[in-house]
């Protein structure tokens, strides 16, 4: 069970979270305006990395936020967590201890 | 048979007599005693079958690294455990257990015919046969496999015993409490922060409980001043089994198992999941066996595990002994059991110059040979003589025993460090794989990083335990290995049974075949073989496989690796992990406020999602049927009750919440007055429908979102999900009122006359209150939110109570309702009103696969609206046109056939399979109203097919329907107003 | 009151465990609401309150018998014997809802109460990480709770009522060892 | 290819097993193939095998970055029926049974096949009627599943509790009797060994760390970290690893990676006759022929390549195992692993042509690609061969996605594996 830092509550196991996918995939301002190939793209299609990936959390079981975090798929250790709107923070994954 | 029982010492406490029961013969062991040394103690050295060959098996090691020794241990029927080591079972007065996987007697077993057989049974003999004739794979060869697979019996009764459940936190938490582990707790105690020591034994001490008498006073001190420190934790008993992501260790802890008779407020078995800082991993090393021909007769054990049967149990291994070593360490047990008086007749030692160690032996006066290698073992179900040879060749020379002890050097236990994902390095001085760089906030100290002298251990576990009290880097000191040791087969001993998985039969030679046959990694290898797969995982097996599968493959062992250690480190009761859940406790089972008073009246109850809902409310005789025909039949002529209250409901205020809506919903909001109610439509982003219900606006900026039982927490979530991360800017907030509110159904043309006594504050008359009405008011005394909404298709209210008193309202309405004959009722004639009325129910009608137009509902979305969720995705091709399957009713012939809820419908019957599919049937209802049945379906190209005949194809002919209009009652909604 | 006559609280029917190791009981009935609200208008909805709405992550403010229990950045659960006045806050963008029938709370005391938690609920609950005054949502096994620690031997449950079954189950069950 | 045979076995008994040959070569690259295969999975190796079979294509290579075979086929729960709901996919997974009740015969490798039946438990009114459908679609495609009573499920299988008293009670159950388990490593090993024998070159530790494209955009080869292998087509197998492979030929996959999890217990005597699954509680299990009870556990929340996940994944399987099997509460976990599965939105497989010419991919077999080994490999070969589609996999293309054309066996039922 991951352990995961809350941005607001600090770190809590992963049982009080739910995952929320892929992070910084915003929703088009106007989705009238993209081609099927655009819309699809962003309905569907997924970094799906094999290394860092930013995803999203929502702390269902603690304070309720959605949240964004950049871990380390191969690891599933954490990088950084930051909160919603915040860009991505240009990091790589830590080196062991 | 003899007693091989000492005269004094060892941990025993030889005052306190045990009688327990072996395959039903009755014996005596002492207190401290575990079964395994008991039974040698008694002379018995036969304990069990093997896998494959149902080979004679006696104790090889002493802890839990047994791979022999497996029984099936019985407190009463119902509490049966198969495969469990004797060696780790603690005696208790009583105690019966019995050796598995022989028939018809341990002594006289008939499969131990696979053994003469094992020319034509070699390491994946299956693959290559059972093939022909086909048909015999599965009545016949599979069968014969399974029966004689298999090691112990499964239980047959449900378990009574409890187990619980544990989160803890911890700054260090040691795993192993031998000289290293109880040397880094006391260092980290020292540094005052919160320490976990676990150790799977009864007894702390490690391999300490294994020497004659020194360091006794140490171990004793060291475990008081632990104990005296409020803020540690002492775990016996408690095995370290998994090692998780980010710190997180799971633990479980045997309660009760060893006591004759648990007290009843005592778990059997505790699960602990522990989140620390810094783990101390001092797990100590496993000794491994030397390979060589019936090196698996009862009577050879492990050097090590001879020594603390001698030296903790105060059992000889036997009275005329050959100890063949590679390593230094089984002298100790030599020189131990002479002096106990045993006969150690020799020591081959595989080294050609071994250390001060082998001068006092001689000294003592054991004989010892040195570059001697055992190429083999006599006896049948025990061993009587060992063949041992010169390294440099020559013949060998049977030398007659009654235990042969042997010792290939020791593994360093570093399963949970790798499980951990730390990454191992191969000494070839210790030929072992040491802990190389760690993934976690841990270390390793003493025997499990190959630091083995006492002191050096001591010295090694505090150093670890003091650094990581201070959570600072540290680089331990080099690892000291005690040099020795040998992989895989003896020199000039013949592979052919020569046994490296004793549990599973694997010898040197399966190996060999497996790298013949183009197994070339060792992943190959152990599932070709099976190696290192049986209960004990390898702990006795996996470096003698590197050693032989190194020779086969001309590979080093480096070049080879290692197969994957996995959680748990010792097989983990199931149990254990469900804890709890089960029962009652299994989930919550959410109840209404008026579930009581529905149960008083002898309701049905049936499961949504955890919500227990009213089915249907039998009187006394009725079935299903009968009981919703009169509940319908009610609620058309007069009135019924619904407790609707499981309905999710979400209260969404601020002055952007009508924008909200409109972004989330296909409706539109805007125009929405205060004081009325809209049915919504929410779909997900890729346009199919996902949940339904009606909207109230309750003020200006307030709205009484309504959902589906079962999808209250899913849609609540996706609110929030678009709310904080797309939406942020507008000013609006969410709050779940699901639990808030306890909601009735009145519904019928007597509705208004059963409530209109009740209501306080508000005119419900027609015209004041309309059809999608909704108003504050007071009913039944208590403050409320009346709804005038419908799913029955009568004129009907919904009423929203504060959740405390939905049942006394409930009864109120009950009361009201006397006079008009009111009914309760329950989901099922729910349903059947609403599918009169061609209502949908959502994941009834719609599945995740059909948009708001599909499911007939298209008139709610608002064509106007820019955008709101899933408008995009409903504009894709594929999203409208003829090939959608869209919702109509159908009708059969016969007015008492009813279709079956998931019946398929098709052009033609007598078509071949596979057929066409053009959709099934969603709801089916007999209607006690209509007088016929109706059915609601999904249709391809439905609504154009209106007025056609298509076809269920059932098993017992087809029936022919006619596709109609999805309303059958009151089209027009005149009823609507009672 | 008719309307205390007319109330069923969930908890009516909670049998304690054996042993005063672990001690479940009701908390005394009081009214609640959920008040979400920006920042900038947390000053004036305190007041409106009549006690701190705390800022802090994860803490509880207690005025009286009005308690603020901080539930996430925007979200406090307000519990106090009457209803808040917070005409004050008109015009300020806010809500604020009544869900004094939704949930129900339960306090867990005794010298085990932490080790009874602990047995479905994750969080480190020593003093030193879970002080007096700390309140958050968790879970117990396989529901959401709002845990608030009043007393060094103390804490305050809360769950939704459909819940309060199995949290009071759970916790039940989770005392049986410390009784004997 | 050396017979396998009780006769041969018996001959090979008398020379001490000293004269068998490699079941497959291992041999160095060769600079150039007609096509290459990225990923030996039983879907890789059984393409290959299918390739040279039935379509005279041998000069393939099929390119593995680990062992063959240890991928999500060397570590799944084995349940193989074809009971699924919409036309596509039982004309996909029935056409694959139909390969398993010969495939030991025409591998000459016993991989077990087990047709013990998989029956799969209705817990709520909304489960009946989700089955019922299942049934009454099987039936009118030809895919044999029937409805049993909850006696009539306890005597198809004497451990279920059918207790009334449940969290959720057995209300009933489909059962698909052709359904039931294989062997996973004999049937990875089993077309390795064939294909080997028909000259496809099965060239293990070696991943492919790029994939090379010509200026107009068509496949040339492969890098790989044992040098360039070139080939016209190129055929991406990779399962979890497929959206990193496809990355390299530049195409951005609808798939996310997620670790699903199993277990076994300690081996006992038979005690469990054939395969259970309930959705509602989230359990699947079955006994192995050499005794473990295989149990399948969830998947984790979150993308991951790490091949393992939580503990409390696999305890709330375990709750609901000894749920509905309370005796089993006593039995013992033996060793626990995850896999790397991939899965589409639609949680059907993608197995199709690709926007790159000569690039093909099978992948999104999610939780439940094992039953589909040799149907899918048998279609997917002929798709490369034919650079077209075969009707079974027509409908399972990449374009779906963007055309809204779902094969959504998920969202009709909850029901995967
Ligand atoms: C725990 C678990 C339980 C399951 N249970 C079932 C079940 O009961 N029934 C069922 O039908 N299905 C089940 N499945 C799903 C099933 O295992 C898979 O769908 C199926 O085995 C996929 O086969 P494959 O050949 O496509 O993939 P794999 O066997 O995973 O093969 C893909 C191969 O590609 C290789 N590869 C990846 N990247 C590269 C690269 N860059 N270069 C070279 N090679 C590469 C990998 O190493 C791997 O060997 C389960 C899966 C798991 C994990
Ligand atoms: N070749 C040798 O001379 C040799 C070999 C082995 C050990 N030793 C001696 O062993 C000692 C080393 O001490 P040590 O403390 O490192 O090891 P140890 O063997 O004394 O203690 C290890 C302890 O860890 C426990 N353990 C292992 N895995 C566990 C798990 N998963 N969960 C819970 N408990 C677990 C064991 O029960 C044992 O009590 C020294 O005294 C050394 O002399 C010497
Ligand atoms: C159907 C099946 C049965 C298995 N049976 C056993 C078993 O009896 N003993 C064992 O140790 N592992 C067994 N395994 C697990 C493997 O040892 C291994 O964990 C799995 O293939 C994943 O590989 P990994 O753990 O090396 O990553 C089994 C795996 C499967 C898929
Ligand atoms: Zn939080």
């Amino acid at each position: 069970m991951l352990l995961i830092a809350c941005p607001y509550c600090g770190e809590r196991p992963e049982i009080e979270f739910a995952y929320g996918g892929e992070a910084h995939i915003a929703r088009p301002a106007d989705p009238s305006a993209m081609s099927d190939e655009e819309w699809a793209a962003f309905l569907y299609a997924r970094t799906n990395p094999k290394g860092t990936h930013a995803e999203r959390w929502r702390h269902t079981n603690g304070c309720g936020r959605f949240f964004n975090a950049v871990r380390d798929t191969v690891t599933d250790f954490f990088v950084a967590t930051y909160k919603t709107g915040e860009p991505r923070p240009d990091l790589t994954p830590r080196s062991v201890v | 048979m003899s007693s091989l029982r000492t005269a004094s010492g060892g941990r025993i406490d030889r005052t306190k007599t045990l009688r327990f029961y072996f395959d039903g013969r009755s014996h005596t062991g002492v207190q401290g005693d575990t079964l395994a040394s008991a039974l040698l103690a008694n002379g018995e050295y036969l304990l069990g079958r093997s896998f494959k060959y149902h080979r004679p098996r006696g104790v090889v090691a002493a802890g839990s690294d047994e791979p022999n020794a497996i029984v099936n241990l019985t407190r009463d029927a119902a509490r049966s455990t198969p495969n469990v080591r004797a060696t780790t079972i603690e005696l208790y007065e009583g105690l019966h257990a019995e050796s598995q996987n022989r028939f018809p007697s341990l002594q006289v077993d008939i499969g131990a015919i696979n053994d003469l057989l094992s020319p034509l049974l070699p390491a994946g003999f299956y693959y290559k046969t059972f093939k022909w004739p086909a048909s015999w794979w599965q009545r016949v060869y599979e069968p014969l496999i399974r029966a004689a697979a298999g090691l112990g019996r499964a239980p047959t009764l449900p378990d009574p015993d409890r187990y619980v459940g544990r989160w803890a936190h911890a700054d260090v938490l040691v795993v192993g409490a031998g000289p290293a582990g109880l040397s880094a707790a006391l260092a980290a105690a020292d540094a005052g922060v919160r320490v976990v020591l676990a150790d799977e034994q009864s007894e702390f001490g490690g391999s300490l409980l294994s020497e004659p008498t020194e360091m006794q006073t140490w171990l004793a001190e060291a475990i008081a001043t632990l104990a005296a420190n409020p803020r540690v934790t002492l775990l016996p008993r408690t095995t370290a089994f998994g090692y998780f992501a980010h710190n997180m260790a799971g633990l479980a802890e045997r309660v009760t198992d060893h006591l004759a008779n648990p007290p009843p407020h005592l778990p059997r078995e505790r699960l602990w999941q522990i989140r620390v800082k810094q783990v101390v991993l001092a797990t100590g090393a496993l000794e491994r066996p030397l390979v060589f021909p019936n090196n698996d007769r009862p009577g050879i054990m492990l050097a090590g595990a001879a020594r603390t049967y001698l030296n903790r149990y105060g059992v000889l291994p036997g009275k005329r002994i050959v100890v063949a070593t590679a390593t230094d360490s089984a002298y100790r047990a030599a020189l131990d059991l002479r002096a106990a008086g045993a006969d150690v007749a020799v020591i081959a030692d595989l080294r050609e110059a071994p250390g001060e160690i082998a001068d006092e032996a001689r000294a003592a006066g054991i004989a010892v040979r040195t570059a001697t290698s055992v190429v083999g073992a006599g006896g049948l179900q025990h061993v009587a003589w060992a063949a041992l040879a010169p390294v440099a060749g020559g013949a060998p020379e049977a030398v007659p025993c009654d235990a042969l002890l042997m010792s290939g050097g020791w593994t360093p236990a570093v399963h949970l460090f790798s499980q951990s994902r730390g990454k191992l390095r191969f000494d070839a001085d210790a030929s072992a794989y040491l802990p190389d760089v760690s993934a976690e906030h841990e270390r390793s100290a003493g025997a499990c990083r190959g630091v083995f002298g006492l002191a050096e251990a001591q010295g090694d576990g505090a150093a670890a335990g003091a650094s990581a009290a201070s959570g600072k880097p540290y680089t331990p000191s080099a690892a000291t290995p005690n040099g020795g040791g040998w992989l895989g087969l003896m020199p000039n001993a013949p592979a052919k049974k020569a046994f490296i998985d004793f549990q599973n039969d694997v010898t040197a030679k399966d190996i060999k075949l497996a790298v013949r046959e183009g197994m070339r990694s060792i992943e190959h290898i152990k599932r070709y073989t099976t190696t290192g797969m049986a209960t004990d995982q390898g702990k006795t097996s996996n470096m003698n496989t590197l050693g032989v599968a190194s020779g086969a493959l001309d590979a080093t062992i480096p070049q080879i690796g290692h197969t994957t250690f996995r959680m748990p480190y010792t097989p983990v009761t199931f149990g254990g992990l469900a804890g709890f859940s089960r029962g009652d406790l299994f989930e919550p089972i959410r109840m209404t406020p008026i579930h009581p008073w529905a149960a008083e009246a002898g309701a049905v109850f049936e499961d949504v999602g955890q919500w227990k809902r009213a089915h249907y409310f039998p009187k006394r005789g009725e079935d299903l049927h009968a009981a919703v025909a009169r509940e319908c039949l009610a609620v058309r002529a007069s009135v019924g009750m619904f407790d609707a209250s499981t309905l999710g409901k979400i209260e969404v205020v601020g002055p952007d919440a009508a924008e909200f809506l409109n972004r989330m919903y296909v409706n539109a909001w805007t125009k929405l007055g205060v004081g009325r109610c809209r049915y919504g439509i929410l779909c997900r982003e890729d346009g199919f429908v996902r949940d339904d219900g009606v909207v109230g606006r309750i003020a200006q900026d307030r709205f009484h979102v309504t959902t589906t039982t079962g999808g209250a927490a899913g849609v609540l979530n996706m609110m929030e999900d678009y709310l904080q991360t797309e939406w942020p800017e507008l000013d609006v907030w969410l709050t779940s009122t699901t639990e808030q509110w306890a909601v009735i159904a009145i519904q019928g043309p007597k509705a208004r006359a059963v409530i209109a006594p009740l209501v306080e504050g508000l005119d419900i008359s027609r015209e004041k209150f309309p059809h999608m009405a909704v108003a504050e008011c007071t009913f039944a005394g208590v403050p409320a939110r009346l709804f005038r909404v419908s799913f029955s298709g009568e004129l009907g209210f919904e009423v929203n109570v504060p959740a405390d008193y939905g049942r006394a309202v409930w009864e109120a309405i009950y009361a009201a309702g006397r006079p008009h004959n009111i009914v309760p009722y329950g989901t099922e004639t729910m349903h059947v009103l609403r599918a009169e009325k061609g209502f949908i129910i959502v994941g009834q009608d719609t599945d995740g696969t059909a948009t708001p137009d599909d499911a007939g509902v298209g008139w709610a979305v608002a064509k106007s609206k820019r955008d709101f969720v899933g408008k995009r995705s409903l504009a894709r091709a594929a999203m409208t046109g003829p090939s959608r399957k869209q919702l109509v009713g159908l009708l059969t012939a016969d007015p008492k056939t009813v279709l079956e809820e998931g019946a398929q419908l098709v052009d033609d019957p007598h078509q071949a399979v596979p057929m066409t599919l053009l959709g099934h049937v969603t709801s089916s209802y007999y209607s006690a109203t209509l007088g016929h049945s109706i059915a609601l379906a999904m249709l391809v190209n439905g609504r154009a097919r209106i007025g056609q005949t298509v076809h269920v194809p059932m098993p017992n002919g087809a029936i022919a329907v006619r596709v109609v209009k999805p309303v059958f009652y009151d089209p027009e909604g005149a009823r609507l107003d009672g | 009151m008719v309307e205390t006559a007319l109330r069923r609280p969930p908890l009516a029917g909670l049998v304690p465990p054996p042993g005063d190791a672990v001690v479940l009981a009701p908390v005394p009935p009081a009214a609640r609401f959920i008040l979400r609200v920006r920042p900038a208008a947390q000053t004036a909805a305190g007041e409106a309150f009549g006690g701190p709405l705390p800022t802090i992550a994860c803490r509880a403010a207690t005025e009286g018998a009005r308690a603020a229990l901080w539930l996430g950045p925007d979200e406090w659960l307000l519990i106090s014997p009457d209803a808040p006045d917070f005409t004050a806050l008109a015009g300020v963008p806010h809500s604020l809802v009544d869900v004094g029938h939704r949930q129900a709370g339960i306090t867990v005391s005794g010298p085990r109460a932490a080790a009874a938690l602990n047995t479905g609920c994750p969080l480190d609950l020593d003093e030193a990480a879970f002080p007096v005054g700390m309140c958050t949502r968790t879970v117990v096994a396989k529901t959401q709770i709002v845990l608030w620690r009043t007393a060094p031997e103390t804490f305050h449950v809360e769950a939704w009522r459909s819940f309060l079954p199995y949290v009071c189950g759970y916790l039940a069950e989770a005392s049986r060892e410390f009784s004997g | 290819m050396q017979n396998f045979s009780a006769l041969s076995l018996l001959r090979r008994a008398f020379g001490g097993h000293e004269s068998w040959q490699p079941q497959w070569r291992t041999p160095e690259p060769k600079p150039e193939y007609d096509v290459v295969i990225i990923g030996a999975g039983g879907h890789g190796l059984g393409t290959a095998y299918y390739l040279a079979k039935e379509h005279g294509i041998t000069n393939v290579a099929v390119i593995e970055r680990g062992w063959l075979g240890g991928g999500n086929t060397g570590r799944n729960t084995t349940i193989i029926r074809s009971n699924y709901l919409f036309s596509e996919s039982a004309a996909l997974y029935d056409h694959s049974v139909k390969l398993w009740e010969t495939l030991s015969q025409e591998l000459n490798y016993n991989v077990m096949y087990s047709p013990r039946g998989v029956m799969m438990l209705a817990h709520t009114i909304h489960d009946i009627q989700v089955f019922k459908r299942h049934v009454h679609a099987n039936r009118a495609n030809g895919v044999d599943n029937e409805w049993l009573t909850p006696e009539q499920a306890k005597d198809f299988c004497p451990p279920l509790n059918i207790s009334a008293k449940l969290r959720y009670p057995v209300l009933g159950a489909s059962l698909q009797r052709r359904g039931g388990t294989a062997r996973h490593d004999a049937v990875a090993w089993g077309f390795a060994r064939a294909a080997d024998a028909m000259g496809v070159d099965i060239i293990q530790n070696c991943p492919v760390t790029a994939i090379r494209r010509s200026a107009t955009g068509e496949v040339e080869g492969v890098e790989t970290e044992r040098g360039t292998i070139r080939a016209k087509k190129i055929a991406v197998v990779a399962a979890g690893h497929t959206s990193v492979v496809m990355n390299m030929a530049g195409v951005r996959m609808p798939l996310e990676s997620f670790p699903l999890q199993a277990l076994v217990s300690e081996p006992v005597k038979p005690a469990f006759p054939c395969v259970v699954m309930s959705n509602t509680v989230h359990a699947y299990i079955s006994q192995s022929d050499k005794g473990e009870l295989v149990i399948g556990a969830g998947t984790d929340a979150y993308v991951s390549y790490s091949q393992r996940g939580g503990l409390h994944v696999a305890q709330h399987t375990l709750d609901a195992i000894c749920e509905l099997f309370p005796m089993f509460r006593r039995m013992r976990m033996l060793r626990n692993w995850g896999g790397i599965v991939d899965t589409t939105p639609d949680r059907s497989p993608i197995i199709a042509k690709t926007p790159v010419p000569g690039l093909y991919v099978n992948c999104g077999w999610g939780t439940g690609g094992f039953k589909a080994t040799p149907g899918s490999a048998n279609i997917f070969a002929h798709t490369i061969a034919r650079d077209e589609p075969h009707r079974i996999n027509a409908p399972f293309t990449i374009e779906r996605f963007r055309d809204g054309v779902m094969i959504d066996e998920a969202a009709a039922a909850a029901v995967a594996h």
